[in-house]
């Protein structure tokens, strides 16, 4: 066991040797909050000083992630669909019969029930408003994809994976790479630019609510869908 | 600037770069798979930590422009790194979630010494073993 | 020294001890809801620095979906660290 | 055809839509979902090809993604590093060729089309990469190919396919972590993301977070590019994933770590004094992975391993390249990055049709194979030789200007380590020749092969003849990586 133990200890003073360094480089940045740092008086402050009538939304962060650096998200999208990809490929979507999940007692099982519609309203809440509040197309999809594992939670799981068919499970979750897709090449004609939103208002608005929509109901399928998988209740 | 003040006002640069040891820390020495999961996700949400903190400004408002609302912003940026950041880190400790479950079916653990030592026998036959 | 500036100091405080809780804990299920406690003391962080979007994102996503997955698999592969 | 610009964007997202849609339409028709991957596939090859002729003819553009000008959005860029591109859509596409009956054998056929989604994403994720000029987009390109290769790696039905592609996960995750937390300390110090506009504004903020930024992302992407100290995670998980994988990891993604390399270096690039130290720990950790390497791959038994750590000695010879700084060296790096790419594809696919025509991956095994599948051993024995730099072949360009480099910078040590590992090369390659040729069979199912399906030969003998072709066409290769180096190093001798 002592060559385990060495190996901590060794550890242990290589990564108390990297804090000098690390620490001593952090401490040269300008301090935070500074208002004249170039941190905002670069890009920042032209999203800020452009933000509304260039972005198109009022929340400046929604604004970046889906008209100025569009293509982040895009591939962000696609990360979280190739996650559940690659679930797929190693964990299989056979449903793992044989463990027993406790049924949780009936109260928890009520109070979710009747949670459930409040959550999914509140986060159609924040994927339709993401413009003008904190909140937009991710935060809606974790949300949704959190209720989808308190529903599954009560139910013991495979009544909720069983709700639609896999199929459409697998069409849900590519929403958000599909729509994105769509829009982008949709900035070709419009913008002449792929990934361009039009800088006429009402139909940016329009865009960008599709947009938040289906990266909410991507993102909240393809969460879910984690969930079945490593819980082993993914419909075969 | 003298030390002292200069320590106090990065604080926030220093605990992120602590989080982000501590959590190397768990990573490399826990023998658990699990709690190196653990682990990497503390790592990340430190960078995602000191990434927000870069976008910070004094007493400054969020990066929503509603009516009324004046002042220094918060740099929005950052706030589009991180939450991009986020999932990606939700998408990684999943696959991991799931290896590790595939770990502990065909090789019967999830601590690495028992894993290691289950490896050495049958290492006569490679990694690949017979099959292709 | 504000109210404020002193909260940000105890909440920094709390994820550091979240931190080496973890790294000292032999119990998994433990140490999901430490990181889960973590997730949200970093939520209410970012709340104050100005970054509302990221502070319900990792709220939700942090203290929620990755806890949840944590304990699933836990509950699965087995409770104790050796 | 005219230069049509949108076919920049389209040559990352194309194969990633292809692969998302693959297991839309085809979930339960493997070979369907196979010619869907084959098309999309060549699709961007074409319109890679035609970015690269664009590019010869008309020297490096950029686009910016949704009319926003770099500092607003997203600047593509494509410059001779990125026109790595197109080898990364042919291979990529030989490769799927290859997988056909491959992955039927290997892999469970309700997998079989998530297989084929994850390789679209993997190339789509690499294209992306190689072509953005931002930090941070290529950070989200690089989790994209990561996640990507962390699956197909663990799509092998071994049981210890798992535990590699874990090791490889974390280690991936933690050099995706650090070329973040530079980005965020890049940010923090110019305000901006996009490589060019950090790199004139990188002075502003004094040395120190500079080298900090520096040594993070110099670690975050020798770490995914396997340089020396930081390799171990390689050869577990090249050797264990399936054949056309291991090809695509070791001839593709590795050399994504080298591209970022590169990138890093265009990022510093106005700070000598930083990146001395730098270029200097790169020639050396390069002169041992490359001597380790050579080693380790001689002693191993098994095929795919052998030729796994071979992939490390050729990062190290890269890297030893790309630290030495002169003119000569810098370009010999850069073609031997893509003529590795060629060599190892070929080599790992005619592996791969070994061990799914005899199930057998011991060199010693393998013993009077030429008889049996004379293609498939005439493949590897040629590729094999082109692996050791011998003069018309492909390996030899790269290694011959890193070894001229060598001497222009005046360091004859790692002269000498080279020729050491050159003659290491050599000695394991005439080890496998002598075992397929001049032995007698040891192994029934040897004795019983026979030659795989024209589907998967037809993509080895593309890329053996490419052994040869790339060796031949060294020179025009060299000049048009030339023009790189003024931007990377600034005044070269």
């Amino acid at each position: 066991m002592n060559a385990w133990r060495t190996g901590r200890i060794l550890t242990t003073v290589l990564i108390g040797a990297l804090a000098v360094p690390l620490m001593y480089g952090v401490l040269h940045l300008p301090p935070p909050g500074q208002a004249d740092a170039p941190a905002h008086s670069n890009v920042s402050a032209k999203y800020i000083e452009h933000g509304a009538e260039h972005g198109g939304s009022e929340n400046l962060v929604t604004g970046v992630l889906l008209n100025y650096r569009a293509l982040d998200t895009f591939g962000e999208v696609l990360v979280i669909f190739t996650a559940w990809l690659a679930v797929a490929a190693v964990a299989g979507t056979a449903r793992q019969t044989g463990h027993e999940s406790t049924p949780p007692s009936p109260i928890v099982d009520y109070v979710i029930r009747m949670l459930a519609p409040f959550i999914a309203v509140f986060a159609l809440f924040v994927i339709v408003n993401g413009h003008v509040l904190p909140g937009g197309g991710f935060q809606g999809g974790v949300l949704l994809g959190a209720m989808l594992i308190l529903l599954s939670l009560a139910h013991g799981g495979e009544p909720v994976a069983d709700v639609v068919s896999l199929r459409t499970w697998i069409w849900l979750r590519a929403a958000g790479v599909l729509v994105f897709a769509l829009v982008a090449l949709l900035g070709l004609p419009l913008t002449g630019y792929l990934f361009g939103l039009p800088t006429d208002p009402t139909l940016r608005h329009a865009l960008m609510i599709v947009l938040e929509l289906g990266i909410g109901i991507g993102g909240g399928a393809v969460l879910g869908g984690l969930y079945f998988s490593i819980a082993g209740v993914e419909r075969s | 600037m003298n030390a002292a003040t200069s320590v106090f006002s990065h604080i926030d640069y220093l605990v992120a770069v602590a989080l982000f040891l501590s959590g190397a820390w768990i990573l490399l020495t826990s023998n658990n798979l699990v709690k190196k999961i653990i682990g990497l996700n503390v790592m990340e949400t430190s960078v995602f930590a000191f990434i927000v903190t870069t976008g910070m400004i004094d007493d400054g408002a969020p990066p929503l422009l509603a009516a009324g609302v004046e002042g220094p912003f918060a740099s929005p940026l950052p706030h589009a790194l991180v939450l991009t950041g986020i999932v990606v880190a939700v998408s990684v400790t999943s696959l991991a979630l799931v290896l590790v479950l595939r770990i502990k079916a065909e090789l019967g653990s999830v601590e690495l010494d028992e894993i290691e030592s289950v490896g050495e026998h049958d290492d006569s036959a490679g990694p690949g073993g017979g099959s292709g | 020294m504000s109210p404020i500036e002193l909260l940000d100091l105890v909440l920094l405080a709390l994820l550091l001890t979240c931190a080496i809780g973890i790294a000292r804990l032999k119990d998994l299920a433990a140490c999901a809801i430490l990181f889960s406690a973590y997730s949200f003391i970093l939520c209410l962080v970012w709340a104050h620095r100005g970054a509302p979007d990221v502070a319900m994102t990792e709220a939700a996503v942090g203290a929620g979906i990755t806890t949840v997955l944590f304990l699933t698999v836990i509950s699965r592969v087995g409770r104790r660290e050796k | 055809m005219t230069h049509w610009p949108h076919w920049l964007p389209l040559v990352a997202a194309l194969p990633m839509v292809g692969g998302v849609l693959t297991p839309l339409l085809f979930r339960s028709r493997p070979s369907l979902a196979w010619a869907w991957a084959v098309s999309i596939a060549s699709v961007t090859t074409l319109a890679s090809s035609a970015l690269l002729l664009t590019l010869v003819g008309s020297g490096p553009f950029s686009y910016a993604v949704g009319g926003w000008l770099p500092d607003y959005g997203i600047e593509l860029q494509f410059d001779p590093v990125s026109a790595l591109i197109s080898p990364v859509c042919i291979i990529g596409l030989l490769s799927l060729i290859f997988s056909r009956r491959y992955v039927e054998r290997s892999i469970d056929p309700k997998k079989v089309s998530f297989f084929y989604a994850l390789v679209l994403v993997n190339l789509g994720g690499l294209n992306g990469f190689m072509m953005t000029g931002d930090l941070f987009n290529m950070f989200v390109f690089m989790e994209i190919f990561s996640v990507s290769a962390y699956a197909l790696v663990a799509t092998a039905r071994e049981p210890i396919a798992a535990l590699a592609a874990f090791k490889y996960l974390l280690m991936g995750a933690l050099s995706s972590l650090l070329v973040l937390f530079s980005a965020g300390v890049v940010f923090a110090m110019t305000g901006t993301l996009n490589i060019a506009d950090a790199a004139s504004r990188m002075d502003v903020a004094g040395p120190m977070p500079a080298a900090l930024a520096l040594a993070a992302l110099a670690t975050g992407f020798a770490v995914k590019a396997a340089l020396f100290p930081v390799h171990f995670w390689l050869p577990d998980a090249h050797a264990a994933a399936p054949a056309p994988v291991s090809a695509i990891l070791s001839a593709l993604v590795v050399k994504a770590g080298v591209v970022g390399m590169l990138r890093t270096l265009e990022l510093f690039a106005g700070a000598e004094q930083l990146l001395q130290p730098l270029l200097t720990s790169l020639v050396w950790l390069g002169a041992l992975g490359a001597l380790g390497g050579a080693l380790m791959a001689l002693v191993q038994r098994d095929i795919k391993l052998m030729l796994a750590y071979s992939t490390v000695a050729n990062i190290g010879y890269i890297f030893i390249g790309l630290g030495l700084a002169t003119a000569s060296a810098a370009t010999g790096a850069m073609a031997h990055t893509l003529n590795h790419a060629v060599i190892k594809s070929a080599l790992f696919l005619a592996a791969g049709a070994i061990i799914h025509r005899t199930g057998l991956r011991h060199i010693d095994d393998l013993r009077g194979l030429a008889r049996r599948m004379p293609v498939t051993s005439f493949a590897m024995a040629f590729a094999l030789v082109s692996l050791s730099g011998v003069p018309p072949m492909a390996g030899f360009v790269g290694k011959w200007q890193i070894a001229v480099g060598a001497l222009q910078a005046g360091r004859p040590a790692v002269l000498a380590v080279m020729i050491i590992a050159g003659l290491i090369v050599l000695a394991f390659s005439v080890r496998v020749i002598n075992a397929l040729y001049f032995r007698p069979p040891s192994r029934i199912s040897v004795a019983s092969a026979t030659e795989v399906p024209l589907s998967m030969l037809l993509p080895i003998a593309i890329l053996t003849a490419g052994c040869l072709g790339l060796g031949m066409t060294g020179q025009p290769v060299l000049e048009f990586v030339a023009p790189v180096i003024k931007n990377l190093y600034g005044a070269v001798p």
